[in-house]
């Protein structure tokens, strides 16, 4: 793996950001700032910030309902996101849509969807688009393990196979769809030979090393920017905390838990940084210092953040506004 | 002066479709057996040869899955006309038309648009049974952020597609399986027509049959006998299912004070229903006599004849609940 | 004399489930996350270790998929209870129960029984936004051969399981995410209700307030605040949304005069137009004012709290709409 | 392949009965009799024919819309079919169906759906019934190649190896879905290999050939019934016909139609028969004739058979009747 110069600095600083954003929002949703489900991408980040930036200011990205990580790493602003999860209409989506729906088109983040598998045949639609108008561009789209059980998930990989769509299905396997474990919810656990089923090229990637995502994803994006057809990749994950903050995390152990913080994306990516050298003490330091500003000011634009007037509530449901019937005396 | 020609719904249709292809490059159209095969019921037939493969797109049976395709090359700057071969297999698509194209552009706070054309047949009349032969267009007008259409002449089966394209928002188009074959006139250089307005396809004083689709036929048939048992009965196409012209309805029933609604939907929580509840809202001491309704009735679909005759709208039960408003 | 117990309408669920689990060994809960997580809403709670995996048993997410076995598991002799996580998602399972668990019967000429619950929790009011918040009753009560149930309260909550285990034919049951907190008392002995009236849950003269499921308890206190000004309002539970309960409907009009339906569907084609229907079709003629309706804005749910109130039916919302309907 | 006394006789017979059930069918069309959508099987009925007698009697079978020869194969009377078919009340589902909607509860016949893929999920719910029973019956369920392409393949397929289930996916692929050849419908045209994705065992048959499909399937529900789990055996076949009454047949070649008839699996079994001296001539002319009287016979109770009365329109649509509204002055 090599790494140019401020390289490391960037992937660290992006995870750190995602960490450190999440930690506040989940203290935010605490104090009643967020409301409705909150899912926290925490110890997922080495994905977003290594696989992100491999992608195109061209190319379109697709998500879940735990987005966040992919939204900051896009670079949707972190003040528009959180007065998202406020609710105030300087939000990324005009407070309409909260944690789970999170836009951002200027950036081509078609965000958060929070039906599992839902954004799957739309991402095989963006891509069709693409491939009609004879462009280069790619489509990326993250989804859950627990999503490739949906009949969206069959149907999305068989039409982006036929076709040679450019589209990328991007599998963040975090063991987990919210209770329920891999191995009580798929027949065969080996998601690659899912993909081989569609006749689909296949990768598993450590998604615990960013250093490991952002190479695999830099050659997958180079194959499917050339044409190679759609590709899946497995980032083999963890998610820290509970599925959302109602969940009593009743199904798996504690032990399980800690032995994969152990592997925590930050922290392993800090330790080679400091042993290779890549970065010192001073300069994490400095990472974390910066976040810390960024994120007070992102807190600072939410609260700032002004309220969607009552007058606007129908807005935005069409853009040829339906006539309101005549007024009778 | 226009010349008009001699066509059939179904050829009106196609006229659309190749308009539509020929017109913008960006428009496509895709479903199941659209291409090859030449369209379930022939509306797409020969197009492919015209325009290619690639605009004119066989899909696997994926309804769920090309559907939603349709909503992201919307998204994504196309002008996707879906083709869902019967409104009984958009059950399965249903979550890709609700969740998705009807929610994204209020959900993301204008940002997204979902240009998409979602055309499918609707219907009973070919005894096709139970499973085939539903007319779900009710649940579809129910859905903030779709505009629904159901064209019933050739004039408006040529044009909506037309001014569907040019909608920002998605649309769903409904035609009826027993129109395919019906002829008629059309204007040689039929284009675009209005989908915002009801239309008065009969005009009359005593009584309003309010009315879409395959039922605007049996509607005018009715009013027919009723003028000859001298009623003055006034027909209402509502050409778009939502968002509904209630203007257009208020107009009709204060003018002729009676109504009648005739839905092929099942009786409960129909269309007809919310015709109903909003002339009641809106013209209530307008009215001389009750409303009422001639609806499907509430069975699956029953395949022999004489069942499924009896199951949907017809022309002498229209009749009878007409003069049952009028109290003859 | 019978004992109460002090409980909640969520622990009112889990005694139906427990009390069908253990009285009928043919009767299983699938779904997904109701067994290791506890259920979404720990409803099913414990329930797993009760009872066993098997019988308790966490699916994929596939909707269609496991929505579909419990339709196959009912045919085949089981009394399956499909737990579908909350009715937005039900979207993709509405094929297998149109298309297979409402028809086969019919369809079949008789012979095929489909005695299959499904659950599915509804409603908004958490701030779960436009994906998580639908009110789809309305389609559910649309479908003949499907029966339609919401119970709004601790002892529906708990016997409308039981009755709905008993029925041959498919039941599907509405429970509302916002009451799942609900205290209150229930007898220690509460079993099977009855699944087919309505329910007057505060009698009155002067008007009637015609509800179900999460909007109860608003129009109930609605009616508070209108007694306060001098209206005694009545309140009708329908508790059952197919088949409605017509007769108790007419009952209540006819000895009020006026009505406001309270549905937390959105407004158009929503199944406060079709009570509004039955009414105009049924007691018109009792009718000393328009009918009205309070429904949910036209708009897919939005986020933020303000939003989101106002787009629901809320208690001030109907206390304004009865009192025009009152004309006061 | 060893064939014991009479069941050559039995496996040409049922072979026969189907063929010409269905070229009577074509009749009865064109001259009004059946209407709506009527998919033959000609040219397929040598995997009904030797499939469905390697099940028991307390084995449940499902099916599609072309199921005429399923019907028939499973014992379901050839009068009671072709009333069905007329929309009589003698027919095997009242008359409500027609050909798309067999079903013959007391021969476990669940029959006609019209949905592609819609009988999928239901099959996996019969065998999950079996399974938590204990028994050891097992659940066929037929479909066209065409329905995997669909969602609800793939959910039923995980639900069923997951499960263990005693389910046997039973594939008639006869390459075309309406119009689309698999090729432009799959993006792997293996469809054993899709089975794998799901760790499912697979097989695949010459599905022209009698006495392969009766061998293959001997061992499948062998497997099955022993408790090994789902099964999904690809027939590989043809249909000879249109897809339906209304099918131009623009999408194929002659030849290609022509090739395959090459192939027809009775004539194929007629001189595997004679050659070997399973059957003599006149044995071959007993079927035909033995078939044309019951054929015969069938046509008579469908033309005898009875409508039912416009008064039971909304009979079964319930069992306990919703109370109609009381009537009013
Ligand atoms: C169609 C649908 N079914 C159920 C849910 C409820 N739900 C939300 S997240 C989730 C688990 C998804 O797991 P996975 O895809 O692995 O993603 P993860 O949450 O682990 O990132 C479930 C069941 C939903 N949102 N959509
Ligand atoms: C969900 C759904 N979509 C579309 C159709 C229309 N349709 C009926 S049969 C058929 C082709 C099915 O092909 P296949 O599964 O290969 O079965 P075959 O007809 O070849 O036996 C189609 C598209 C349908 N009935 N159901
Ligand atoms: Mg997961
Ligand atoms: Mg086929």
């Amino acid at each position: 793996m090599s790494i140019e110069s401020g390289e490391a600095h960037r992937l660290l600083w992006q995870m750190v950001r995602i960490r450190r954003f999440e930690e506040k929002c989940a203290e935010l949703y605490s104090a009643g700032h967020i409301r409705g489900f909150l899912h926290l991408y925490i110890g997922e980040e080495a994905i977003a910030a290594g696989a992100l930036p491999e992608l195109r200011a061209d190319d379109s990205i697709l998500g879940t309902y735990r987005e966040h990580g992919h939204a900051l790493a896009r670079g949707v602003p972190a003040g528009a996101i959180m007065a998202e999860m406020f609710g105030k209409r300087e939000g990324c989506s005009g407070g309409r849509g909260g944690s789970m729906h999170l836009f951002d088109v200027s950036r081509r983040f078609f965000g958060g969807n929070a039906i599992v598998g839902g954004a799957l045949p739309l991402a095989v639609g963006f891509a069709l688009a693409e491939q009609m108008r004879g462009t280069d561009r790619v489509v990326a789209c993250f989804f859950g393990e627990g999503a490739m059980a949906e009949g969206e998930f069959h149907e999305s990989a068989n039409l982006a196979a036929l076709w040679k769509l450019p589209v990328m299905f991007l599998c963040e396997n975090n063991l987990y769809a919210m209770g329920t474990a891999l191995g009580r919810s798929q027949s065969n656990v080996d998601l690659c030979e899912k993909a081989h089923g569609y006749g689909m090229r296949a990768l598993s990637v450590d998604g615990m090393d960013v250093l490991e995502v952002r190479d695999a994803m830099r050659r997958a994006v180079a194959s499917v920017r050339a044409g190679e057809g759609p590709i899946f990749v497995e980032f083999r994950t963890y998610r820290f905390r509970a599925h959302s903050m109602f969940d009593p995390e009743l199904y798996r152990d504690k032990a399980e838990v800690a032995a994969w913080r152990q592997r925590c994306p930050i922290e392993r990516f800090v330790r080679t940084a400091l042993e290779r050298e890549w970065l010192d003490d001073a300069g994490v330091a400095a990472i974390e210092s910066e976040v810390a500003a960024e994120i007070d000011e992102a807190v600072a634009i939410a609260h700032a953040g002004t309220w969607e007037p009552l007058e606007a509530l129908e807005r935005d449901v069409y853009v040829r506004a339906p006539a309101a019937p005549a007024a009778r005396a | 002066m226009s010349t008009t020609i001699r066509t059939t719904y179904r050829e009106a249709l196609r006229m659309g479709l190749r308009d539509a292809l020929a017109r913008d490059e960006r428009a496509f159209l895709m479903g199941e057996d659209v291409a090859h095969y030449g369209g379930t019921y022939a509306v797409s037939k020969s197009l492919h040869g015209e325009f290619g493969e690639d605009r004119v797109r066989d899909t696997p049976l994926s309804e769920s899955g090309f559907v939603g395709a349709g909503i992201g090359a919307a998204m994504n700057g196309m002008r996707p006309i879906v083709e869902v071969m019967t409104v009984n297999f958009s059950l399965l698509a249903l979550d890709q038309i609700v969740n998705n194209a009807a929610t994204l552009r209020h959900m993301s706070g204008g940002q997204i648009e979902v240009p998409v054309v979602i055309r499918m047949t609707t219907g009973a009349g070919r005894q096709l049974a139970a499973q085939h032969s539903h007319s779900l267009e009710v649940w579809y007008a129910h859905v903030p952020g779709l505009r629904v259409v159901a064209p019933a002449t050739l004039a408006d089966a040529r044009g909506m597609l037309w001014t569907a394209l040019q909608d920002p928002d998605p649309v769903v188009i409904f035609e009826h399986a027993m129109l395919l074959p019906m002829e008629g006139e059309l204007d040689a250089d039929a284009g675009a027509v209005d989908i915002d307005h009801a239309a008065v396809r009969r005009p009359g004083t005593q009584l309003s049959l309010i009315t879409y689709g395959g039922s605007l036929h049996k509607c005018l048939e009715a009013a027919e006998v009723l003028a000859r048992e001298g009623v003055d009965a006034e027909v209402l196409d509502l050409r778009t299912l939502r968002p509904l012209d209630v203007d257009a309805i208020v107009a009709s029933v204060t003018k002729t004070r009676r109504a009648l609604v005739v839905d092929e939907g099942w009786k409960t929580c129909s269309l007809a229903a919310e015709i109903m509840a909003l002339i009641v809202e809106h013209a209530f001491y307008d009215l001389d006599a009750p409303l009422a309704r001639v609806c499907s009735a509430e069975v699956p679909i029953p395949y022999p004849k004489h069942l499924e005759d009896a199951a949907l709208p017809q022309v002498g039960r229209i009749v009878a609940a007409a003069c049952e408003v009028l109290s003859r």
